[in-house]
C-alpha cells in the first residue's frame, strides 16, 4: 500500500468543557479527493486550524510527508509543502495578483532575507509566478491589486499560491462558498486536474461538487468522524442517512 | 525602473528643495537656516528608519525615541571620553572620529532594537504600541538616573565630531554629512522595500496569516525589520547629537516618540519621501508657529488633528496622489 | 524596616494603585467597548483637577469642586467624542494614537491659555484633614484613606454596572460584538458617547482627588496617563478586572521598589551612591514588571475576549 | 575698520563725557514659556523686562523665544538668535540642562551668556568662561546655606532630593557645610508626584530635621502630602522650594517652613522697595526670586551697555564685573568665575495680609561666594 501523505491519529481538541475534535483519524493518499464533509459546528474549522498548524491539538498526532509535523509552527509546515486556501480568501490586498503570487514563490525558493535586489527585476521570480496565474487563468489579471480581484478571482489567486508553493498536499476550505453557479463549475473542473499535482483534502458544503470530486469522503459530526469511504458506500450509509444526509435523501 | 511620475517628481523636488535652501541661506549670510535645513534632514532619517517598521511592517513603535536617543548618547559618551582621555569599556577609549560613532550607534541601536523587539514582537496591535513605549521609559528613566553620563543635565559635546577631509563644524559641511547620510537611508529604504525581504515585510502587514501559509515566519521578518529600523534612527540620533553638540534624556521622552509617528503621518505614511516631506513640514511648523505665538503647541496640536482626520496620506498623498503597489 | 513602616508602605501602594484604577477603568472601559486607544485621557485627568481648583476656590467648597470635576470631564470627554474620537472608531490604533497625542497638545495649551501657567491652588476638605494611627504607632492620613474609600466604591459601583443594569449589559454586548449590538437595535452612537463620558469622569475624579494632595497644574496628567497603560498593558486591556488587579500591583510594587532597592543597592555601596543607583533602578522596576509579564503573556493577566 | 574706530573714539568721548552709551543691543531671551514650568519662565521674562523697562533705554531690544523646557529645542532656539537675529547678549535659561545645551555653545560663537537662573557646578570651575556671567548664584550657594543653618538646631537631618544632577548637587551642598549625622540621604524620581513612601521612611527614621529640595510641582504636591501625614518634623529646603511661584498653591501647608534665599519681600532697602512696587504695579503679583534674579541679570546688562559697547567683548566683560548696580538683593559683587558673591537668609513662610509670603529670619553667610571659584581660571 501506498504510504499515505497527510495521517492524522486520534485528535484531540478541548475547549473548556467542549471538545471539538474527538479522536478524529482520517488520512489523505497520494493523486487523490478526499472530501470533509459535515453539518456546520461539526469542528471542520477546528480540525483544519489543527492541520494547519494554528491551533495544537491536545492529544493524538498529525503525520505528513511521513514526518510529525505536530509541534511545527505554521510557516514551517507550509515549507514542508502543506498548501492551504482558506474559507474566506486569505491575500495580501494591496499587492497586485502577481506580488502575491512571488510572494509564495520566493518562499519556495527558500530565502526572503534577501535586501538588495529588486523582485520586479527578478525574472526567475516574476516568470513562476505568472505561469502559475496562467494555469488557474488569471494572466489577463495579474497586475490588478488583489482586493480589485472579484471572489471567484481571489479563489483562483490562493490556489495559484498553493501551487507556487510546490505542495505535496492541498488542504481547500470551501472553495465553492460564495460562487456562482458558473464559476462552482469551471472551479470543479479544475481540481479535477488538480489532483494529478497533489492529492486534495477538500472541506465542501457543495454537496455536487463533493459528490463529482471526491474519492473518498469522510463525514464530520460533532467533532467525530462517523464514516469514510467511497461516495457510493457514503450515499448508501444508513448512520450518514440519519445524522447528515436525512434532509437531502 | 525609476520612471518620472509624479510621487518620483515630487520626491525629486523635495531632495532639491532640501539642498537649495541651504546653499542660498550660506549665499545671503544666514546660516541659521542651515540649521535648520540639517535638523529636517536629521528627523527625516530618524523617521525614515521608524517607517520602514512602521509604514512597512505596520508595527507601531510607540518606542523608537529609545534608539535616537542611543545614537544620541554614543556620541555623547565617546566624545566625552576622548576628551577625559579614560576608557569607555575594557580599555577602549573614546573618539571624535564621527564614522567611528556611527558604526558604533547602529550596533548599539541593533542590539537593543533585538533585545526590544524579540519581546515586543510577541505581542501585537495596542500590546505593541504600549510595550515598546514601556521599553523606551525603561530606557529614559534609566537615562536620568544614572550618575555617570550627566543624568537629567544631559552630555554636552564641546566640539562637533570630526570626519576625515570635512570642517564640521562649518555648518554647511555639516549639513552636506547628513544629507548624503539621509539620502543613503532613503535609498536603503527603497531597495529593501522592493527586495524579497520587503515583500515579505509588507505582506505580512497586510496579511500575517498569509505570509505564514506560504512558509515565510512573520516574527524574524519583523524582527529583522525592527532592528535595521532601529539602526537607522540610531545613527540619525548620533548626528543630532553632532548638530547640537548636547545629547540629553529629552531624546529619549515618550513624546519624541510621539514626535517621530508625527513626522511619517505628516508626510505620508510607508511613502519613500514620506519621513522627509513630514519632517520639514514639522520644523517649519514649529519654527513659523514658535516665532508668532507662545501657544504655538495648541495650533500644532490642531492642525495634526486635521492632518490625522482629513489628510490621511499626508503632505506626500496631497501632492501625488494614492500610493501605488506593484 | 519596622511593622508600621511595613504597613504604612503597603496602604501607600494600595491607594497609589486604586487612584491608577480610576485611570486605568476608564481607559480600558473605552478599549474595551470601542476599540479606542486614547492618549488624551491624562488630560481629562487634569480638566477634572483643574475644574475642582477653580471651583472650590469660587465657591470656597472642596466638594462642590468635586461634583464640578466630575460634570466638566464628563462634558469635555463628551465633546472629544463627538468632535474628534468619533472619526476614529473605525480607524487602525496608528491614526488614534496619533489624533489623541494631538488632543494632548490642544488640551495642555488650551488649559494654561484660560487657567495661566501656576499651579493652582486646592486643599484637602477639612472633614478630611489630619491623621489617625495605626496600629505600630504609625499615622496614616484621612484623606488617603478616603481615596482608597472611592476606589473600592467606584470598583463596586462599575461591577454592579456593567452585570447589573441595562446600559451594562449593552456595554457587554459591545465588548463582545461590536456589530451586533447595533443590530439589537441599541442606539450605538449614544452607547457609545455615554461610556466615554463615563469614562472620562473616572479620569476627572482621580484628578480632583488627587489634584488636592499635589499640585494642579498643567502637564500633570502625562505622567499618570503612562502609568495607567503600563496598568490595562499588565492587567489585559478591556478587562475591569484586570485593570484592578494590574493597578494594585503597580502601586505595590512601585512603593516598595521605591523603598526597598535603595537599601538593598545600599548593603553592596555607600549610601550616597546607593541612593541614586536604587533610585534609578527603581524608576524602571515598573516597566521591568510589565516587558516580564508581557514576554510571558502576550495579552495580559487576563486577555479580554478581543483587542 | 573704521567704523570700529570710529565706534572705539565716540566710546571714549562718551565715557569721558559721562553721558549714557548709546549703541544698539540686541538680547536675545530663551525661556520656558509653555509646559509644566512656564511659571518660572514667566518670572523670569517679566523680571528681566521690567528692568528694561524701567531703563527707558530705547537703544536695547530684546527677543524673546519659548523654550517649552526642552534641550533641544533651546538649542536651536539659540542658533537661530545668534545666527539669524544676530543677538549680542543670551540669557533666560531656567534649568541647568538646558543651560548646559546652550550656553557652552553661545559663548564659543563669541556671545555673551548672562544666566538669570541655572548655574550648573559644571561651569563655576575649571569650564568657566569670560563670556559666561550668573546674576543668580551657584546652584549648591541656597543648599550650603541650609546645611550651615541646620548646624545650629538639628542633630539628626533626613534629606531628600530628586535623582538627577542638581539634585546631587544640592544634597552635596548642604552636606558640604552640615555637620551632624544623617538620618536618610533618599533621592527621588524627577517629576514624581507622590511622597507618600518618602513620608513614612521620615517618620520612621528618627530624624530631628528634613531637608528637601524639590522644585516646582514636586514641591506643592511634598508639602501638601507632608502637612497631612501628621509627621511633626521640621521641614527646610533651598528658597525654590518655597518661592512665591509655588506657594499659592501649597496653601497653608507652607506655614512656618524654613528655607533660605537671597531676596524676600520684606527687604528692607530702597532697590528692593522700588522693585516690590514696580512689579506689583506692572503685573499685580508678587514676584518671585527668579523675577529679582532676571531683574538684576538685565540690571547688569544695561549697566555695562551703558558703559562699553558690546563689540568691545572686553571692555564689556569688564563693566559687567564691576556689577555697579543697586540690587534689591542689597550686597552684590562678582567673584572670579563671575558668580555672584552675596548674603543669604534664612527666611520662614508667614501670611501677610492673607498671602503666603517669605520673612527674613536672620543673615545665615555674609559675602557668601562659591565652592568651585577656585578651580576657575580667568
Amino acid at each position: 500500500m501506498v504510504e499515505p501523505v497527510l495521517e492524522i491519529s486520534g485528535l484531540v481538541k478541548n475547549f473548556g468543557a467542549l471538545r471539538a475534535t474527538d479522536g478524529v483519524t482520517l488520512d489523505l493518499r497520494p493523486g487523490e479527493i478526499h472530501a470533509l464533509i459535515g453539518p456546520n459546528g461539526a469542528g471542520k474549522s477546528t480540525l483544519i486550524h489543527q492541520i494547519c498548524g494554528t491551533l495544537r491539538q491536545d492529544a493524538g498526532t498529525i503525520r505528513f510527508v511521513g514526518r510529525d509535523v505536530g509541534a511545527l509552527s505554521v510557516a514551517e509546515r507550509a515549507q514542508l509543502g502543506l498548501g492551504r486556501t482558506f474559507q474566506v480568501s486569505s491575500i495580501a490586498p494591496d499587492f497586485s495578483a502577481l506580488r502575491n503570487v512571488m510572494l509564495a514563490v520566493q518562499a519556495k525558493q527558500g530565502s526572503s532575507f534577501r535586501f538588495f535586489k529588486p523582485v520586479m527585476l527578478d525574472h526567475s521570480l516574476i516568470d513562476t509566478a505568472m505561469a502559475m496565474l496562467e494555469r488557474v487563468n488569471l494572466g489577463a489579471r495579474a497586475r490588478i491589486p488583489a482586493a480589485e480581484l472579484s471572489h471567484g478571482e481571489r479563489r483562483q489567486l490562493e490556489i495559484a499560491m498553493a501551487l507556487a508553493l510546490g505542495s505535496k498536499a492541498f488542504l481547500l476550505d470551501e472553495p465553492m462558498a460564495g460562487m456562482g453557479p458558473e464559476g462552482s463549475k469551471s472551479l470543479t473542473r479544475f481540481l479535477d486536474t488538480l489532483r494529478h499535482e497533489a492529492p486534495i483534502l477538500l472541506v465542501e458544503h457543495d454537496m455536487d461538487a463533493v459528490f463529482a470530486l471526491a474519492d473518498r469522503i469522510s463525514v464530520l459530526v460533532y467533532g467525530r468522524v462517523i464514516a469514510t469511504g467511497t461516495v457510493e458506500e457514503i450515499r448508501r450509509d444508513p448512520t450518514v442517512r440519519t445524522a447528515y444526509l436525512g434532509d437531502h435523501a | 525602473m525609476p520612471m518620472l511620475n509624479r510621487e518620483n517628481l515630487v520626491n525629486l523636488a523635495l531632495a532639491i528643495l532640501l539642498i537649495a535652501v541651504p546653499l542660498i541661506a550660506n549665499g545671503l549670510g544666514q546660516p541659521f537656516y542651515i540649521t535648520l535645513a540639517t535638523r529636517v534632514a536629521i528627523l527625516a532619517l530618524a523617521a525614515t528608519g521608524l517607517n520602514l517598521a512602521l509604514g512597512l511592517g505596520g508595527l507601531v513603535s510607540f518606542g523608537h525615541a529609545a534608539f535616537f536617543g542611543l545614537g544620541g548618547y554614543v556620541a555623547g559618551i565617546l566624545a566625552a571620553h576622548n576628551f577625559s582621555g579614560e576608557p569607555v569599556i575594557f580599555g577602549l577609549g573614546g573618539t571624535n572620529q564621527m564614522w567611528v560613532i556611527w558604526v558604533v550607534s547602529i550596533l548599539v541601536s541593533g542590539i537593543v532594537g533585538l533585545a526590544i523587539g524579540a519581546i515586543s514582537l510577541r505581542t501585537s496591535g495596542v500590546y505593541f504600541i504600549m510595550i515598546t513605549l514601556a521599553f523606551a521609559q525603561m530606557v529614559y528613566y534609566f537615562a536620568i538616573s544614572w550618575p555617570a553620563y550627566g543624568g537629567q543635565d544631559g552630555l554636552s559635546i564641546l566640539v562637533r565630531n570630526q570626519f576625515p577631509g570635512i570642517s564640521t563644524m562649518r555648518p554647511l559641511s555639516f549639513f552636506f554629512v547628513c544629507y548624503v547620510i539621509l539620502i543613503l537611508g532613503i535609498g536603503l529604504f527603497a531597495l529593501i522595500r522592493a527586495s524579497r525581504f520587503g515583500a515579505a515585510l509588507q505582506a505580512s502587514r497586510q496579511n500575517e496569516v498569509r505570509v505564514a501559509t506560504v512558509g515565510i515566519r512573520p516574527f524574524r521578518i519583523r524582527l529583522t525589520a525592527f532592528v535595521i529600523s532601529a539602526m537607522l534612527t540610531g545613527i540619525a540620533g548620533a548626528l543630532f547629537a553632532d548638530l547640537n553638540r548636547f545629547v540629553s534624556p529629552s531624546m529619549l521622552s515618550w513624546q519624541m516618540s510621539g514626535e517621530l509617528i508625527v513626522l511619517i503621518i505628516l508626510g505620508g505614511t510607508g511613502r519613500l519621501f514620506g519621513p522627509l516631506a513630514g519632517a520639514a513640514l514639522y520644523v517649519v511648523f514649529e519654527y513659523a508657529l514658535g516665532g508668532m505665538t507662545e501657544r504655538w503647541q495648541f495650533f500644532l496640536g490642531l492642525i495634526l488633528l486635521l492632518v490625522v482626520l482629513f489628510a490621511r496620506g499626508g503632505l506626500i498623498g496631497l501632492l501625488a496622489g494614492k500610493a501605488k503597489h506593484g | 524596616m519596622t511593622l508600621a513602616l511595613a504597613l504604612e508602605q503597603l496602604l501607600n501602594g494600595i491607594q497609589l494603585g486604586v487612584m491608577l484604577f480610576l485611570m486605568a477603568a476608564g481607559l480600558t472601559l473605552i478599549f474595551g467597548v470601542m476599540g479606542l486607544i486614547n492618549l488624551a485621557h491624562g488630560s481629562l485627568y487634569m480638566v477634572g483637577a483643574f475644574a475642582c481648583a477653580a471651583v472650590a476656590a469660587w465657591t470656597g467648597s472642596f466638594w462642590i469642586g468635586l461634583v464640578a470635576s466630575l460634570i466638566a470631564a464628563a462634558a469635555a470627554g463628551a465633546i472629544v467624542e463627538l468632535v474628534v474620537v468619533r472619526r476614529l472608531y473605525d480607524r487602525d490604533h496608528l491614526d488614534q494614537v496619533l489624533a489623541t497625542f494631538a488632543l494632548i497638545l490642544i488640551f495642555s495649551e488650551g488649559t494654561r491659555w484660560l487657567f495661566g501657567s501656576f499651579p493652582l491652588y486646592l486643599d484637602i476638605p477639612p472633614l478630611l484633614q489630619g491623621a489617625v494611627s495605626l496600629p505600630g504607632g504609625a499615622e496614616y492620613p484621612v484623606y488617603r484613606f478616603a481615596i482608597i474609600a472611592v476606589g473600592a466604591a467606584v470598583a463596586l459601583g462599575l461591577y454592579f454596572l456593567i452585570s447589573r443594569t441595562r446600559l451594562g449589559m449593552r456595554i457587554r454586548a459591545g465588548e463582545s460584538d461590536r456589530e451586533m449590538i447595533g443590530a439589537l437595535g441599541v442606539d450605538i452612537r449614544t452607547l457609545y458617547t455615554v461610556v466615554f463620558a463615563l469614562g472620562s469622569a473616572l479620569a476627572g475624579l482621580a484628578g480632583a482627588m488627587v489634584g488636592a494632595l499635589q499640585s494642579v497644574q498643567v502637564g500633570m496628567g502625562e505622567p499618570v496617563l503612562i502609568l495607567a497603560f503600563v496598568v490595562i498593558v499588565i492587567g489585559g486591556i478591556g478587562s475591569i478586572k484586570g485593570a484592578l488587579l494590574g493597578a494594585l500591583l503597580v502601586g505595590i510594587v512601585d512603593t516598595l521598589g521605591r523603598l526597598l532597592l535603595p537599601q538593598i543597592v545600599g548593603l553592596f555601596m555607600p549610601l550616597a551612591q546607593a541612593g541614586p543607583i536604587g533610585g534609578a533602578i527603581a524608576s524602571m522596576l515598573i516597566y521591568v514588571v510589565m516587558a516580564l509579564i508581557l514576554a510571558v503573556k502576550p495579552r495580559g493577566l487576563f486577555p479580554a475576549a478581543h483587542g | 575698520m573704521k567704523n570700529l574706530l570710529a565706534a572705539a573714539t565716540l566710546a571714549l568721548s562718551v565715557s569721558a563725557s559721562g553721558l549714557a552709551f548709546a549703541e544698539p543691543l540686541k538680547i536675545g531671551m530663551i525661556t520656558t514659556l509653555s509646559g509644566g514650568g512656564a511659571g518660572l519662565g514667566i518670572d523670569t521674562r517679566d523680571g528681566f523686562m521690567l528692568a528694561i523697562k524701567n531703563s527707558g533705554n530705547k537703544d536695547i531690544t530684546v527677543v524673546t523665544e519659548d523654550d517649552a523646557q526642552k534641550p533641544e529645542l533651546a538649542v536651536s532656539i539659540a542658533d537661530k538668535m545668534i545666527q539669524s537675529d544676530n543677538v549680542d547678549v543670551l540669557t533666560g535659561i531656567v534649568w541647568s540642562n538646558l543651560l548646559m545645551a546652550v550656553a557652552p555653545g553661545a559663548v564659543a560663537q563669541g556671545k555673551f551668556y548672562v544666566s538669570t537662573n541655572a548655574a550648573p557646578a559644571a561651569l563655576a570651575g575649571a569650564n568657566c568662561n569670560k563670556l559666561y556671567f550668573n546674576a543668580a548664584y551657584q546652584n549648591d550657594n541656597l543648599h550650603e546655606a541650609m546645611g550651615e543653618y541646620a548646624n545650629k538646631a538639628y542633630k539628626k537631618m533626613f534629606i531628600l532630593a530628586p535623582n538627577y544632577p542638581a539634585g546631587k548637587d544640592s544634597l552635596t551642598g548642604f552636606k558640604r557645610y552640615y555637620k551632624g549625622e544623617l538620618a536618610s540621604e533618599v533621592y527621588t524620581q524627577v517629576g514624581q508626584t507622590d511622597y507618600a513612601a518618602e513620608i513614612a521612611q521620615m517618620r520612621a527614621s528618627g530624624a530631628d530635621g528634613i531637608f528637601v529640595f524639590l522644585p516646582g510641582g514636586m514641591g506643592i504636591a511634598f508639602m501638601k502630602q507632608f502637612a497631612q501625614s501628621g509627621v511633626k518634623i521640621p521641614v527646610m529646603g533651598p528658597g525654590f522650594s518655597f518661592s512665591q511661584d509655588v506657594l499659592p498653591a501649597i496653601g497653608d501647608a507652607a506655614l512656618g517652613a524654613k528655607a533660605s534665599g537671597q531676596w524676600a519681600p520684606d527687604f528692607d532697602n530702597e532697590a528692593s522697595k522700588k522693585f516690590l512696587a514696580d512689579f506689583q504695579t506692572e503685573y499685580k503679583r508678587l514676584p518671585s526670586i527668579y523675577a529679582v534674579q532676571a531683574y538684576d541679570a538685565a540690571q547688569l546688562i544695561l549697566s555695562a551697555a551703558s558703559k562699553a559697547s558690546v563689540k568691545n567683548a572686553d571692555a564689556f566683560r569688564a563693566e559687567l564685573l564691576k556689577a555697579d548696580i543697586k540690587s534689591p538683593r542689597g550686597n552684590f559683587k562678582f567673584n572670579t568665575n563671575q558668580h555672584p558673591i552675596q548674603d543669604i537668609y534664612l527666611t520662614e513662610v508667614v501670611k501677610k495680609d492673607g498671602v503666603l509670603t517669605n520673612k527674613t529670619v536672620e543673615k545665615i553667610f555674609a559675602d557668601h561666594g562659591d565652592a568651585y571659584a577656585k578651580d576657575c581660571k580667568l
